[in-house]
């Protein structure tokens, strides 16, 4: 929306937050669910999260990420998966032995692949 | 899409509407932007339906705006809500005839309040008498003015001069139909047909000869809102909201929505300018854009009345589309001009103007 | 044994009446099984495959239907039980056709009603072609094929949890215990019936509760892709191509989800059954505040009613699943022997 | 016919492998940098040269390393080795020594039966001849052993051995008919002829008996120079290119050259020296645990060479080096592996047949984008100065009882520390480079480097191999860096830990980064001798296991993990210890799941031998009297 028109109403068409899962693109979620099966177990306990060493410094939640995954939400995900360290920690705490470490890696494979369309 | 499942819902919320002696209560957006439609109401309950409709220009506002935008406090509508029952009271009438669903709303939730509370009839028994000396009765029913007409939509339909049916093709015209929120979606049995699927508008356009049309986003606010639109910064989540219907029902390809709050009637209708402006869309099976009525409005159609008498000119997504389409003579010219003939300002940035 | 036979009424021929009445005709007493049905059985009938280990519920039946072969017990069925009274040293049941027995004790085993889904209205129930509740869903496997009204094979199908159950709107606080489970099993089911279909579960909590449900649960993760998200749907409506569209929020994303489906099912709960209501309110009998027949003792009671000789049995207490259902019957043939005993 | 014309497959095959191997070594030499050029100069005219000479015929003739695993596979591939080396030496000698010309060609001394078919039948000749009888039996008997290891390894002591492509097939058959058909060859030869010694004589004195000798004997000739001429010829494309190139290798290894951290052509030497003699698959643990059996280091290296999509064998192995430990060749694989973890390739297309001769691998370092980015990190914490850091690590928070007993020892034995990641720190960085993402880990290792520097520090202890090998490696630190095993084996040496002797027969797993990782063998040791009794356990210090929990491997399943583990803790725990000591909080939660001995850090040890201050042990006494009385 141009300057003009928000001058003119002073406000704009508020984005919309809605999951359209019909319309979303589950690409990423099938390339992940594929190279990292254990992907699939994940129940959002959120034990990963509570653990996480990168967490301590910012708002990085694995748990919302494997669950933006699922949805097919990439936008929100494209800055999350660079934040983790790969550290493990919580490959240690995961009570249905998901491979964590690797989902971030393959996530973050995934969406450079989806970027270069090779997915 | 099962009917005999709709009715089984709408049996068990039937109310009861009485069919005479209203003391009529008139809404503050409906008689500045669309005072037509309030005017029509009257006329068809006093000459076609011969009734007895009574006002009081003692009303005021319910001051139902200013009590959903957190100015006013629940005990200074409750005295005011009650004045009016006094007014009535004391003109002698006990069925209330509301024009405005957000006064609606509040009679509602201010008698059930009371039900429960009744302590807190008391208390607004005590203020009013304090502030005016006025008492009180209950009245024995509050009624949204829809309510009424959908009384008596069959008795309307025997009198018809037009039906919602495009005399070209004979086909029924699509009609979206909203139902503003705190019509039922607060207290479900006042309602006619309850709260998920009201019944109170189908009705009328059922009788009419109209084809309802249900769409994902039926039950989805028009987006007014009160803290909403009051706030200039939040309106484009007003916006946004109306838009969201718009998309969903724009695949039914409407002739017309339908209304029966002075809210939704307005910013459905308005907004369609407003998005036309942002985004370049208008909505209509033929990008038309589609006429938001009031349900007097149509009703009036249905009997016959004049459309500029009416005053549908003054909506923002004009009709003249749809009147062709119902085969009424109206004549565009006759649109902005006054009484005695005089040409009154032409609102500009009409939709198919 | 025949000396000291006594008489029983047992009313309700479900799973539970069934299991009671067996055990004490195996013990001699005489046993009047009285279900107001033509079939006993109860709502086991209607069941295809049972939670967690998908045994067909045919053995069960099959099981029951030897339970009650026994000289011993008389099945009146057809007819219903309308009012239990203690009388001196007896128990007098009134039948609904007036007829009155004459027992030395009775176990009430009046069982549960599957939540009438029409009550919430804004899933539509009744109203959109393509949402059913989780009872027509196990006709549909018994029938061997599980299909829109239009007989195609859907493409994505939703099971939506706790339908009637822990929802103050429809005057139900208390948790169904099995419907999470029964969700899990069915939503396996459907996945091995149509390898194609993606099937979701709407839940609130998952409550694997009992022995090897969690297994099953991951099971269908690991295994079946069946697919999770945390939410209460909301509302559904039909779009222009009769698809189903649900609003909900993805509670683990905070952020509302839209989905289209083809067949959406209603996880219907438990709720105390009208027939056993009938029956508490001619008998004095007290209910608990999630409506169903309340227990002398929550802990060591769980079998008592406020009427000497009187005990319950089964889903007419609480929902249970079958395994507990059982045992609760069995339980309530000690305290009625017990009783006899000590009478 | 013209018998004659039989050595032309041989001079073929021998010239163009040599003029092959010329250019290509040239090439690779070329393709050196500056630094590895003139170490390489350097050592050809220095000691690394005779030292080279010496390790090529210890290990690329005796093959020593081998011989040491396994006797009967050692024997195999010195006989073979060695025994041909005999052959072509004395075959010249003899060549030279009974014909007319000296300076033959090299097809005069290999065909030298054919063209001296008399000769040896009797006097110093006949001892000759004796002698290279003798060698081509030796050979012979590697031959047999060889084919018995391909068609059934067991028989070798040998769990698995590498699976072969098509041209290794034809090379190997080719090899395998070399010393036959010269057997036959020779023994047609001189049973026309009456000469030879007890093995081709004999032989031919029979075959003559029944067979006109004198005509079959130039098709096995034919069959000879044929069969020598082929595995030439095939060599650069099959396995047994390893052969030369091993030579190559040995002297860069001797110069000094490293694989470092870029593929180079030494890397390429490297991949092409692998014999794919499959000791690195049986020693795997991933192998014989966890029954993954397409990831060794073999497989890995043969990927390599011909240029398949390896990631995912890059990506699962645990890094835990014993392969490295191994191999006869001594082919740095952890490096290699991590090389190509850091590269990002697609769209291969494997060598095919003919460009497997290719003097240059079009295959170059190709560095992954970074996926990582962590500039959300600041320290703006004030600095705290203090002479000992203590960094506990990520995993060493999972496990409290570690930084616990830690903090006891310390406090104990009177250090002033800061306990830097108390409050959740940075990772070190190790894991990162693990996965291949070498830049990403910079950044961490920058902001903890910033952290270390300012503290003024002049020991940093930490808890976590893992950050110990990297803050070892890949930090530019003035502080001493130190595991807390050394730390504590420090403090026990100057005496400022009191300790008391614990009576536990205890055993100790190597953590794999602490160990084989940075050679920290001896002082956990020391410590734990010092408190309690340590046992030996099956795999010690360079061989120990890798308890399967490792960060080295990325995709490996939880499941296949606790397979590992498992395999590993039966063995640690053999001797039934009362506890099982480790120094690493990884190790000590991966262990801990699988066995139901007592998994303990070595610092947990310590500190449950630190003595209770008196103060405390009258309260307990005071607390038992008052038992004891109630009691009675």
């Amino acid at each position: 929306m141009s300057e003009t028109l928000e001058k003119k109403f002073g406000f704009t068409i508020n984005p919309s937050r809605l999951i359209d899962y019909d319309t979303s693109d589950r690409k990423v979620r099938e390339y992940v669910t594929l190279k990292e099966p254990s992907f699939k177990l994940c129940f959002a306990c959120g034990g990963c999260t509570a653990t996480c060493t990168a967490g301590q410094h910012i708002s990085f939640n694995l748990r919302r990420m494997n669950n933006l995954i699922r949805r097919g939400e990439i936008a929100p995900l494209r800055e999350e998966v660079t934040r983790c360290m790969l550290c493990g920690k919580c490959l240690l705490v995961c009570p249905r032995g998901v491979n964590t470490r690797n989902v971030v890696a393959v996530a973050a494979e995934a969406i450079r692949k989806l970027e270069r369309n090779e997915l | 899409m099962k009917l005999e499942g709709k009715k089984r819902i709408w049996a068990e919320y039937q109310k009861d509407i009485p069919d005479d002696h209203f003391f009529y209560v008139r809404s503050c957006i409906r008689q500045t932007f669309f005072a037509g439609s309030e005017q029509t109401f009257l006329k068809i309950m006093r000459d076609d339906l011969g009734k007895d409709v009574f006002e009081d220009p003692r009303h005021t506002t319910c001051t139902g705006i200013g009590y959903h935008g957190d100015v006013v406090p629940f005990e200074t509508i409750q005295t005011v809500v009650a004045r009016h029952f006094a007014l009535a009271t004391e003109a002698g009438y006990r069925h209330i005839a509301i024009s405005c669903v957000t006064s609606f709303g509040i009679y509602s939730e201010i008698l059930e309040t009371w039900k429960h509370f009744p302590e807190t009839l008391e208390r607004t028994r005590e203020d009013l008498y304090k502030a005016t000396g006025r008492t009180f009765d209950i009245p024995e029913t509050i009624s949204h003015a829809s309510d009424i007409i959908y009384k008596f939509r069959d008795e309307i339909a025997r009198k018809a001069k037009y039906n919602l049916a495009d005399v070209s093709t004979g086909k029924p015209l699509k009609v979206v139909e909203h139902i503003g929120c705190h019509y039922s979606k607060m207290f479900p049995r006042y309602g006619v047909g309850g709260a998920e699927f009201p019944h109170v508008l189908i009705g009328m356009i059922e009788s009419w000869g109209g084809d309802v049309i249900d769409y994902p986003e039926r039950r989805h606010c028009c987006g007014f809102g009160f803290r909403q639109y009051l706030i200039q910064a939040n309106r484009g989540y007003s916006l946004s909201a109306s838009r969201k219907k718009f998309e969903s029902m724009e695949p039914y390809q409407p002739d017309l929505i339908i209304a029966n709050c002075p809210g939704c009637a307005m910013f459905m209708d308005r907004w369609q300018y407003t998005i036309k402006e942002i985004d370049s869309v208008t909505y209509g099976g033929d990008g038309q854009g589609i006429p938001v009525l009031t349900y007097e409005e149509v009703a009036g159609l249905v009997l016959g009345y004049d459309p500029w008498e009416m005053g549908l000119q003054f909506h923002n997504v004009q009709s003249l589309p749809l009147l062709r389409k119902m085969g009424i003579k109206a004549d565009p010219a006759r649109r902005f001009l006054a009484k005695d003939g005089s040409r009154l300002p032409e609102p500009a940035n009409l939709i198919n103007g | 044994m025949r000396a000291t036979s006594k008489h029983v009424v047992v009313a309700g021929g479900g799973v539970a009446g069934m299991e009671a009445a067996g055990a004490l005709a195996e013990m001699g007493h005489t046993v009047s099984l009285v279900e107001k049905e033509q079939n006993p059985g109860g709502h086991l009938l209607q069941w295809h495959a049972l939670f967690p280990d998908h045994r067909p519920a045919s053995e069960v039946k099959h099981y029951l239907k030897k339970r009650i072969e026994n000289e011993n017990i008389t099945v009146f069925t057809g007819i219903g039980v309308d009012k239990i009274r203690h009388h001196g040293h007896e128990v007098i049941v009134t039948l609904t056709d007036g007829t009155a027995i004459n027992a030395d004790a009775a176990i009430i085993a009046t069982g549960f009603d599957l939540f009438d889904a029409r009550r919430k209205e804004e899933y539509g129930y009744g109203i959109y072609d393509n949402v059913i509740t989780s009872a027509e869903l196990e006709d549909m496997f018994t029938a061997g094929k599980v299909t829109t009204t239009d007989g195609k094979t859907p493409s994505r199908v939703g099971l939506i949890h706790c339908v009637g159950s822990r929802d103050e709107k429809v005057n139900n606080n208390h948790c169904s215990k099995v419907c999470c489970v029964t969700a899990v099993k069915q939503a396996i089911e459907i996945r091995k019936q149509l390898p194609g279909t993606e099937v979701f579960c709407f839940y609130m909590d998952m409550r694997m509760y009992g022995p090897y449900y969690e297994e099953l649960y991951r099971e269908s993760q690991e295994v079946y892709n069946v697919n999770y998200i945390r939410g209460k749907v909301s509302e559904a409506s039909v779009n222009i191509n009769n698809r189903l569209v649900i609003k909900v929020e993805d509670t683990l994303a905070g952020r509302p989800l839209k989905m289209e489906l083809d067949l959406m099912v209603l996880m219907v709960g438990m709720e105390m059954s009208q027939s056993g209501t009938r029956l508490a309110e001619a008998s004095g009998l007290k209910r608990g505040i999630n409506r169903f027949f309340e227990t002398g003792d929550h802990h060591f009671g769980n079998n008592l009613s406020g009427l000497r000789g009187v005990f319950y049995a089964g889903t007419c207490t609480a929902p249970m699943n079958i395994t507990d259902t059982i045992s609760h019957a069995r339980a309530a043939v000690a305290e009625t022997v017990r009783y006899l005993n000590d009478r | 016919m013209n018998s004659e014309h039989f050595v032309f497959p041989f001079n073929l095959g021998l010239y163009f492998i040599l003029i092959y191997s010329v250019v290509r070594s040239t090439i690779w030499f070329r393709n050196l940098s500056r630094s590895d050029k003139l170490r390489l100069q350097r050592g050809f005219f220095g000691l690394p040269f005779m030292q080279s000479i010496r390790e090529i015929f210890m290990e690329s003739l005796l093959h020593r390393r081998i011989f040491k695993r396994n006797p009967v596979l050692g024997y195999m591939h010195m006989s073979l080795a060695f025994g041909w080396f005999l052959l072509i030496v004395f075959g010249t000698i003899e060549a030279d020594f009974f014909s007319a010309r000296h300076l033959n060609p090299p097809s005069h001394s290999i065909f030298f039966r054919w063209y001296n078919p008399e000769h040896g039948a009797s006097g110093f000749p006949a001892v000759f001849s004796f002698w290279m009888d003798l060698l081509l039996a030796f050979i012979l008997s590697g031959l047999l052993l060889a084919m018995v290891k391909r068609f059934i390894p067991g028989m070798m002591g040998m769990k698995k051995t590498t699976k072969h492509t098509w041209t290794d097939r034809i090379t190997l058959l080719s090899l395998w008919l070399i010393f036959p058909s010269r057997l036959m060859a020779e023994s047609f030869t001189c049973g026309a002829h009456g000469s030879g010694s007890f093995l081709t004589g004999s032989l031919g004195a029979t075959l003559a008996s029944v067979l006109p000798a004198a005509d079959i004997a130039p098709y096995f000739w034919w069959l000879y120079s044929l069969a020598l001429g082929t595995f030439f010829i095939l060599l650069p494309v099959s396995r047994y290119f390893h052969i030369p190139v091993e030579l190559f290798l040995i002297f860069m290894r001797n110069s000094g050259i490293r694989t470092g951290d870029k593929s180079s052509s030494y890397t390429e030497v490297q991949t092409n020296a692998c014999s794919s003699c499959g000791i690195c698959i049986s020693t795997c643990q991933m192998s014989y645990a966890a029954g993954i059996n397409d990831i060794q280091s073999a497989y890995f290296v043969k990927g390599l060479r011909n240029e398949r999509d390896i990631a995912a064998i890059t990506a699962n192995c645990l890094m835990c080096g014993r392969c490295e430990e191994v191999c006869p060749v001594g082919i740095e694989l952890g490096p290699m592996r991590l090389i190509e973890r850091r590269q990002d390739r697609k769209n291969f297309e494997p060598l095919t047949f003919p460009e497997g001769y290719a003097l240059t691998r079009k295959r170059g370092f190709m560095e992954r984008p970074t996926t990582q980015s962590y500039n959300y990190l600041v320290n703006d914490n004030p600095v705290v100065q203090a002479d000992v850091l203590f960094f506990a690590g990520c995993m060493t928070h999972l496990t409290p009882s570690i930084i616990v007993a830690m903090k006891k020892i310390m406090n104990s034995a009177g250090v002033r520390y800061h306990f830097m990641d108390e409050e959740g720190g940075v990772c070190c960085g190790r894991p990162l480079m693990l996965a291949g993402r070498d830049k990403e880990a910079r950044e961490l290792i920058n902001h903890n480097s910033d952290l270390i520097w300012k503290s003024g520090a002049k020991i940093l202890v930490t808890s976590c191999p893992i950050c110990y090998k990297v803050f070892n490696e890949s930090y530019y630190l003035e502080t001493r860096v130190m595991h807390h095993s050394e730390f504590i084996n420090l403090l026990i040496e100057e005496g400022s830990l009191r300790l008391g002797y614990l009576h536990r027969k205890v055993v100790y797993h190597d953590p794999c980064e602490l160990g084989r990782g940075s050679g920290i063998y001896e002082e956990p040791r020391a410590v734990i001798n010092y408190v309690a009794d340590l046992q030996k356990s099956q795999h010690e210090k360079n061989m120990a296991l890798c308890c399967g929990g490792s960060l080295g491997n990325l995709t490996l399943a939880s499941g296949k993990r606790s397979m590992i583990a498992a395999d590993a803790a039966r063995s640690l725990t053999a001797s039934s210890p009362d506890e099982l000591i480790t120094a690493c909080p990884l190790c000590k939660k991966t262990l801990g799941q699988a066995t139901e001995t007592k998994v303990t850090d070595i610092a947990e040890l310590v500190a449950a031998a630190l003595p209770t201050t008196p103060a405390k042990a009258k309260a307990r006494i005071k607390k038992v009297l008052a038992k004891t009385e109630n009691n009675g």
